[in-house]
């Protein structure tokens, strides 16, 4: 059990579950993706039997570091792993998880202003997919704190206004560039929309260092990410394995074109298909859209139109796992201590 | 007056239209040649606009015939009757605002070359038609929307002019014209007859039907009750005709009762507004019809809402009842101190013309029906119903649409709003536009009425005779200046035109005061 | 003169039956629909999938109810989604940094929403401006303060202030604290009370009361009057810049409620993307029950039944196992289709009353 | 009589300067306040970011020129960001699937866009709705249909199909090949030509040509009849339908230049959830640029300033590293306050001249 926060109370007593004539008692295995204090918390208390946890500390930290080789003409490797790494309530609470359960975070949104006179030898620019999702705001930690160590480094900070917006994103990347900073720090939402403006960038003198997801360009400094296909393979071998290699089971895919959550999407089906015969689809083609929110209603109606056939749910990034878990909680569903 | 070539014929049989449970028009027959003006006239509600709405092509009729030339006729829409040569001149105002008066007059048939806008030929032809409405000088890249009323209604003529129509359909084309607007557009009729244009004319005013027209067709209820040369009737006859039974005296009698004349109800003095009036001063005993006479663009209306409040007023002195008015004063105080005001515009300010008869009555007054804001929906009822009665409104229920009443019904329920509100100072903008003779009679019964209850009224109307017929003293409104008032025996039409056209009185240089 | 009051008793039965009818059959037609495409299985038409689709309608349903009264007044508001996810912030935030009973949050929230409505109103009446335009600016600026108040990321409750009832009140299943309040009731009405869920009770009571300050208050007049005719609400004396600010104002309110629904359904958090296109949902809602955006006409019934249909949809695709770009395709055939239908039955009902 | 309008002309002269000057006021102040707020880098003032800001207004400002025929015809059209997503799906599909030249993909989305605002068009015509409402379901039509044919993920371009010049489109600098058409005019006609890009040109011949079918020609002035007032056009025998179905089938071919300007500038991609939101950001511009969505009003010159107006500050806010949410706060403000400005201009402009 958490030793320090304290289980969600009403939940353990959730009336629900004695309520519902429709719940047959029986709970659902949960493997999600990525970990915010919701979803942390949640392992604590049982509800969610794995977690894909990346290293997006390690993510910021990784790039800023090769960006500053680059900058100063030194080899950068072309491919630098962040891992992925399985959480269960069991091994959660091990001293060498804490850094990847609870990464320090950044919450400011912008951390020196282009405005401002250079003070330091080099000016970064990283540009994450979005803002809000708890993600990015480890890769800002870990993005500060290579800076911090370098010394004569300063890192600006800007996210795109919408969320998961190619064309906004390819803006500000251009917006980027008229601003003459020395570097770019860029998770891209598209491998192959973002090539354009980050090859004019390249172009212009700025080295440019992709994290998170690919882009297919052979002039960038380098890439920083985790695998995110070995993550759906993870994350489907502790489902398969949890059920026993047979039962039921709800995919409920990210959003439309998000490359990243493709990725892990197909590790996992891949997995699937070929490791666990037995396990067999309710659902698969259903979007959470790209927030919790979204997520929670999409989850509802299945939930609604599966209840009492789901033995495993994956859910492949924070919003969806984040929604799934309301609606499983909810209607009783989630195993507990 | 050489003889115009006759060359075609719109020939009406059987023609019927219902909306709902209500008859417009049942099995009307009428015909209409080229060269001769035919006007119509009727009850509010008799169908009269019906009837030209049907030979426009803006609505279909249910069963009958029509044969233009000979030729069978069933406009689809009002293009199809446009290149069938009808053009209409609508009851309402029917002008794009945010377009200038040139493009509002060749709207749909701008000359062009190659397919671009010939600018000149257009603002020639435009200037040529207004000139010949007398209103040459008018400014051609003025958006309509900047306009008076009146001034839009010559915008409108002018449109249906430039259409070179075979057929004229003129809706109550002079209820927003002045006196000298009027006689210019006889002129026009005149003149568009001799090239052998059929013109159709519906006016409530008999004495415009008794110049103009040819012939007279009278319909009642949406059917025709008599056509004949306009040698064979005369005006008694046109009444009893139209109403059903003779009406004898139009207007009431002057009242009996004297107020005491302490105080004022109205008082003004030197009162301006951000363009005009221009320094209007006048007293308004209770109990006293005062009556406005001017020209379209005079200020009349404007000073109306000067004092109504909805615009505001620059410099000057008001006072009701000895209490001083400025702008800070709100209509809704306004009309708590007992003024009430009669828009000139039906469609745009005096009505929501997709509500019930009994919500346009009682806005204003919902408080008094209501406890603790719930309206009591039995006295509301109640109280439409009585006016329905007392003005005689022609409608389905008292939960009709306003916009679904014909245009006379319409000015009948604003009035019962106005009448409801019990104020004591009425402003009346041309109360009677659009209102038939049986009806104008009720309505000026009961306008003396309100003034013999004590009530002081402020009596807008370009139609002198009901001026005359009705106001205890007469003011002339000119370029924003108000004349002296005088009472109405010391007043003859021709001084009032005069001063209204000029702005001297003719007494002062003729001295000839009856 | 002959007042022919009704004469055709026939024509105005017709017309009054599909007057009532209207959303209504679009609702039966969507039902019957997916209740076909799932005949194999018997998972939509079971009383839980439909607790289900009435509470996921409750959060758009609120916040059309104060949209019916703004679209009626003539306006429109496009800042409630802003609106939601605000409330839902600044809610969170009172637990989170001052430590609030979550009482105190909720008065917060539905008061910075109610404010936020209020600035609608009184931007669109002091400035002169078209409300669509006065909304599409606050839907930009309560979206970013949202986001700067939240630091751009998720606020958690936390979760030792977080009474139990918290859960109970966006429950599909009617939780013991309401179970509590309805058994006090004869064994029918107990009952019914307890099958439907807490937040739908909700809605519904705050249907009933806009419902009558709509239809049996002077205000409600008043708001029908000004979107039917403005220039003639000023004339009648209606004070028309309070009457407007009012309705913005209750509009915030209502959204406030909506937001709080929203923070309660998403377990005590506070998230400055939530809700994000959420006005076209509710403006959708309100203009299937058979509003016009022109003003002057509006239903309260009509709105919530077009909330409704739209959950139906959603949640009958996904039983049908239709793919969410599908889903997309026939929601938007829905909202044109249902509209056209409303115009059509208004057509045939007053046929020939009309040009 | 006196006809007495604008008997005063100093009044009308200070009115024809601002209102020519009302949108570029706001553009002035924008570009002063960002110049200062960078005033110790030198980044902002640059030709080089003027150009990236002018060539990021190119998507926008196309959508918004084919948005203000339409709005001054009295309608609104939402679906203009899902057609920029479909037209990108569709052009990239016709490549990967058919191997189809580039330049026969760009015809087929034009003509998928064009037929998209024509059925807005018909559906408006014929069906009597409001265009908010049929819009309203087309946007989610359109996005369902993109995301149906991109088999709900981006759909790429074949490489080996790509031109070279695909990449000029949108490029902020001069390519070679536009360079080899601006080195054949004389030399100072030949440096603007190329100082300006591409995308640049394009959108101002495009204006050009809206500016001119508006003003000049007697189609531009039934548009303008339309929004002014229906019945009337009506009834100067105007093919009211037929008029519309035009605008929205042109507002359809120019939101279709914009997702090709969109396609390329994502390097040849399909991307069915691409310009999501971009109908209000287009309708924003329209509005900050002077026109009235009553209909009637509208200003070609001013919607372009309104696009740039918007562009300037997101790339101000980069280059100050102002957060977004404050970003999404200043950009609501000058929504507001731009058409406050304007209306306040136009009142000052004819105060006194009417009531
Ligand atoms: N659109 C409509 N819907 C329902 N009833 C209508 C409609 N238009 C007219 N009517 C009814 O038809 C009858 C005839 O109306 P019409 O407008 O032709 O009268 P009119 O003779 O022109 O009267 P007025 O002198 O007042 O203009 C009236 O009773 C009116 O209420
Ligand atoms: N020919 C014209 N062109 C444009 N505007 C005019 C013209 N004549 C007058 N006006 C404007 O009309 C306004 C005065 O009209 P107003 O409606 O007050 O007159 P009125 O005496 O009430 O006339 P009506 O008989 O129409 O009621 C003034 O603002 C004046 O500038
Ligand atoms: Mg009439
Ligand atoms: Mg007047």
């Amino acid at each position: 059990g958490g030793q320090k926060s304290e289980p969600n109370v009403q939940s353990p007593t959730n009336p629900a579950a004695s309520v519902s004539p429709n719940s047959n008692g029986k709970s659902v295995v949960f493997v999600g993706f990525d970990g915010s204090p919701p979803l942390v918390e949640a392992m604590r208390q049982g509800k969610i039997q794995g977690l894909i946890l990346q290293d997006p500390f390690q993510m910021g930290y990784k790039s800023v570091m090769a960006i500053s080789n680059s900058l100063r003409k030194k080899p950068v490797e072309a491919v630098i792993g962040t891992g992925e790494h399985l959480i269960t309530p069991e091994t959660i609470d091990k001293p060498e998880m804490k850094d990847l359960v609870l990464p320090p975070k950044l919450e400011h949104t912008v951390d020196s202003k282009a405005s401002g006179k250079k003070e330091k030898a080099f000016r970064v620019m990283v540009i994450p997919k979005g803002t809000t999702h708890e993600h990015w705001k480890a890769v800002h930690a870990g993005a500060a704190k290579a800076a911090a160590e370098l010394g004569d480094m300063e890192i600006i900070w800007q996210g795109p206004t919408k969320e998961d917006d190619r064309a906004d994103q390819i803006k500000l990347v251009q917006s980027a560039i008229a601003t003459n900073v020395d570097g770019m720090i860029l998770a891209p939402l598209d491998a192959r929309a973002l090539v354009e403006p980050v090859e004019q960038a390249i172009a212009k003198g700025m080295p440019v260092i992709i994290f998170d997801s690919a882009l297919e360009s052979k002039k960038i400094a380098g890439y920083v990410a985790t695998n995110n296909y070995n993550g759906g393979v993870i994350a489907a071998k502790r489902l398969g394995e949890a059920l026993g290699g047979k039962g039921r089971i709800i995919l409920l895919r990210y959003n439309v074109g998000s490359a990243s959550t493709d990725e892990r999407e197909k590790g996992f089906t891949d997995t699937i298909a070929k490791e666990f015969p037995g396990i067999s689809y309710l659902s698969n083609d259903q979007y959470a859209g790209a927030t919790a929110d979204s997520a929670q209603q999409a989850s509802q109606n299945l939930i609604a139109r599966y209840r009492g056939q789901i033995d495993g749910v994956f859910c492949p990034n924070e919003s969806s796992t984040l929604g799934m878990l309301r609606v499983l909680d909810s209607m009783g569903l989630t195993a507990r201590k | 007056m050489s003889q115009p070539q006759i060359a075609f014929q719109l020939v009406l049989s059987e023609i019927s239209r219902q909306f709902g449970p209500t008859l417009a028009l049942s099995g009307l027959d009428l015909e209409m040649k080229g060269g001769e003006c035919l006007a119509i006239v009727g009850e509010n509600g008799a169908g009269k606009s019906t009837l030209l709405k049907i030979i426009s092509g803006q609505i279909q009729a249910d069963s009958g015939s029509m044969l233009l030339g000979g030729q069978p006729f069933r406009p689809r829409n009002p293009r199809h009757a446009l290149q069938s040569g009808v053009a209409i001149v609508h009851q309402e105002l029917c002008l794009a605002p945010h377009l200038s008066v040139e493009a509002n007059i060749m709207l749909g048939r701008e000359p062009t070359r190659k397919g671009w806008i010939n600018l000149k030929a257009s603002r020639q032809r435009c200037q040529a038609i207004l000139a010949e409405l007398d209103h040459g000088t008018l400014n051609l890249n003025t958006t309509v929307g900047q306009l008076t009323p009146g001034i839009r209604q010559i915008v409108e003529i002018a449109r249906a002019l430039a259409s070179e129509a075979r057929i004229l359909l003129l809706d109550e084309p002079t209820s927003s014209l002045s006196e000298a607007d009027t006689r210019k557009l006889f002129q026009t009729i005149d003149r568009l007859k001799n090239r052998g244009m059929a013109i159709v004319f519906i006016s409530h005013a008999l004495e415009e039907v008794n110049r103009v027209a040819d012939r007279i067709a009278v319909i009642r209820d949406g059917q025709l009750v008599r056509v004949a040369k306009k040698a064979e009737w005369n005006t008694g006859s046109i009444i009893s005709a139209m109403v059903g039974r003779p009406i004898d005296d139009i207007y009431p009698k002057p009242n009996e009762t004297i107020f005491p004349d302490t105080t004022f109800a109205v008082e003004a003095r030197e009162l301006s507004g951000t363009n005009l009036p221009e320094s209007v001063s006048f007293q308004l005993r209770a109990g006293e019809i005062l009556g406005v006479a001017g020209l379209i663009g005079s200020g009349r209306t404007e000073t109306a809402r000067v004092i109504m409040g909805l615009d505001r007023h620059k410099t000057g002195e008001m006072k009701l009842y000895n209490n001083s008015i400025n702008n800070k004063i709100s209509i809704r105080q306004r009309l708590s101190r007992g003024l009430g005001l009669l828009s000139e515009d039906r469609a745009g300010e005096g009505l929501a013309l997709t509500r019930s008869i009994e919500a346009n009555i009682h806005y204003p007054v919902y408080s008094k029906y209501s406890r603790l804001g719930f309206i009591s929906n039995r006295k509301t009822g109640e109280n439409t119903k009585n006016w329905i009665k007392t003005l005689s409104i022609k409608c389905n229920s008292p939960n009709q649409a306003v916009q679904r009443l014909s245009g006379g019904n319409q000015q009948k329920v604003a009035l019962a709003r106005l009448f409801s509100q019990q104020s004591k100072i009425l402003i009346l903008d041309e109360p009677t536009r659009g209102v038939d003779v049986g009806a104008k009679v009720e309505i000026y019964r009961l306008i003396r009425q309100q003034a013999s209850e004590g009530k002081a009224i402020i009596l807008i109307s370009s139609y002198l005779p009901e001026l005359f017929g009705l106001c205890d003293r007469l003011a002339v409104m000119h370029s924003g200046r108000l004349s002296e008032i005088r009472p109405i025996k010391q007043w003859t039409e021709e001084s009032v035109m005069h001063l209204a056209t000029s702005g001297f009185s003719e007494i002062q240089s003729h001295k000839n005061i009856h | 003169m002959k007042n022919s009051i009704n004469n055709n008793p026939r024509l105005t039965r017709i017309s009054a039956i599909l007057a009532a009818g209207g959303p209504f059959a679009g609702l039966l037609i969507a039902i019957t629909l997916f209740a076909w495409l799932t005949r194999n299985e018997n998972t939509f038409l079971t009383e839980f999938n439909f607790r289900t689709i009435a509470v996921q309608s409750v959060i758009v349903g609120l916040s059309a109810l104060g949209m019916t009264l703004v679209v009626i007044s003539g306006g429109i508001d496009l800042s409630v989604g802003s609106q939601v996810a605000l409330v839902t912030v600044v809610t969170s935030l009172m637990g989170r940094d001052y430590h609030w009973p979550m009482a105190c949050c909720f008065i917060v929230g539905l008061l910075v929403s109610t404010s936020g409505g209020m600035i609608n109103g009184i931007a669109i009446d002091r400035l002169g401006l078209l409300p669509f335009i006065v909304t599409l600016g606050t839907l930009q600026i309560f979206r970013g303060s949202a986001k700067l108040l939240g630091k751009n990321t998720a606020v958690y409750f936390p979760t030792e202030l977080k009474p139990t009832w918290l859960s109970e009140i966006m429950a599909i299943e009617t939780g013991p604290r309401f179970q509590l309040f309805t058994q006090g009731f004869p064994a029918p009405l107990g009952k019914i009370l307890t099958t439907v869920p807490f937040a739908v009770w909700l809605l519904m009571l705050v249907a009933l009361l806009v419902w009558i300050s709509l239809r049996k208050t002077t205000w409600g007049r008043y708001v029908v009057a000004i979107g039917s005719n403005e220039a003639t609400a000023r004339l009648c004396g209606i004070r028309v810049g309070m009457v407007k600010i009012s309705v913005y104002t209750i509009c915030g309110l209502l959204t406030g409620l909506a937001g709080l629904m929203q923070f309660a359904e998403m377990n005590g958090t506070g998230d400055p993307v939530v809700a994000s296109g959420l006005e076209l949902e509710v403006i959708a809602a309100v203009v299937i029950g058979g509003a016009s955006l022109a003003g002057g006409e509006g239903s309260i019934l009509g709105t919530l039944i077009g909330a409704l249909i739209m959950r139906v949809l959603r949640s009958g695709c996904v039983h049908a196992g239709i793919p969410n770009a599908t889903q997309d395709i026939l929601i938007g055939l829905i909202i044109v289709g249902a509209v056209a239908l409303d115009q059509f039955r208004m057509r045939l009902a007053r046929r020939g009353l009309s040009h």
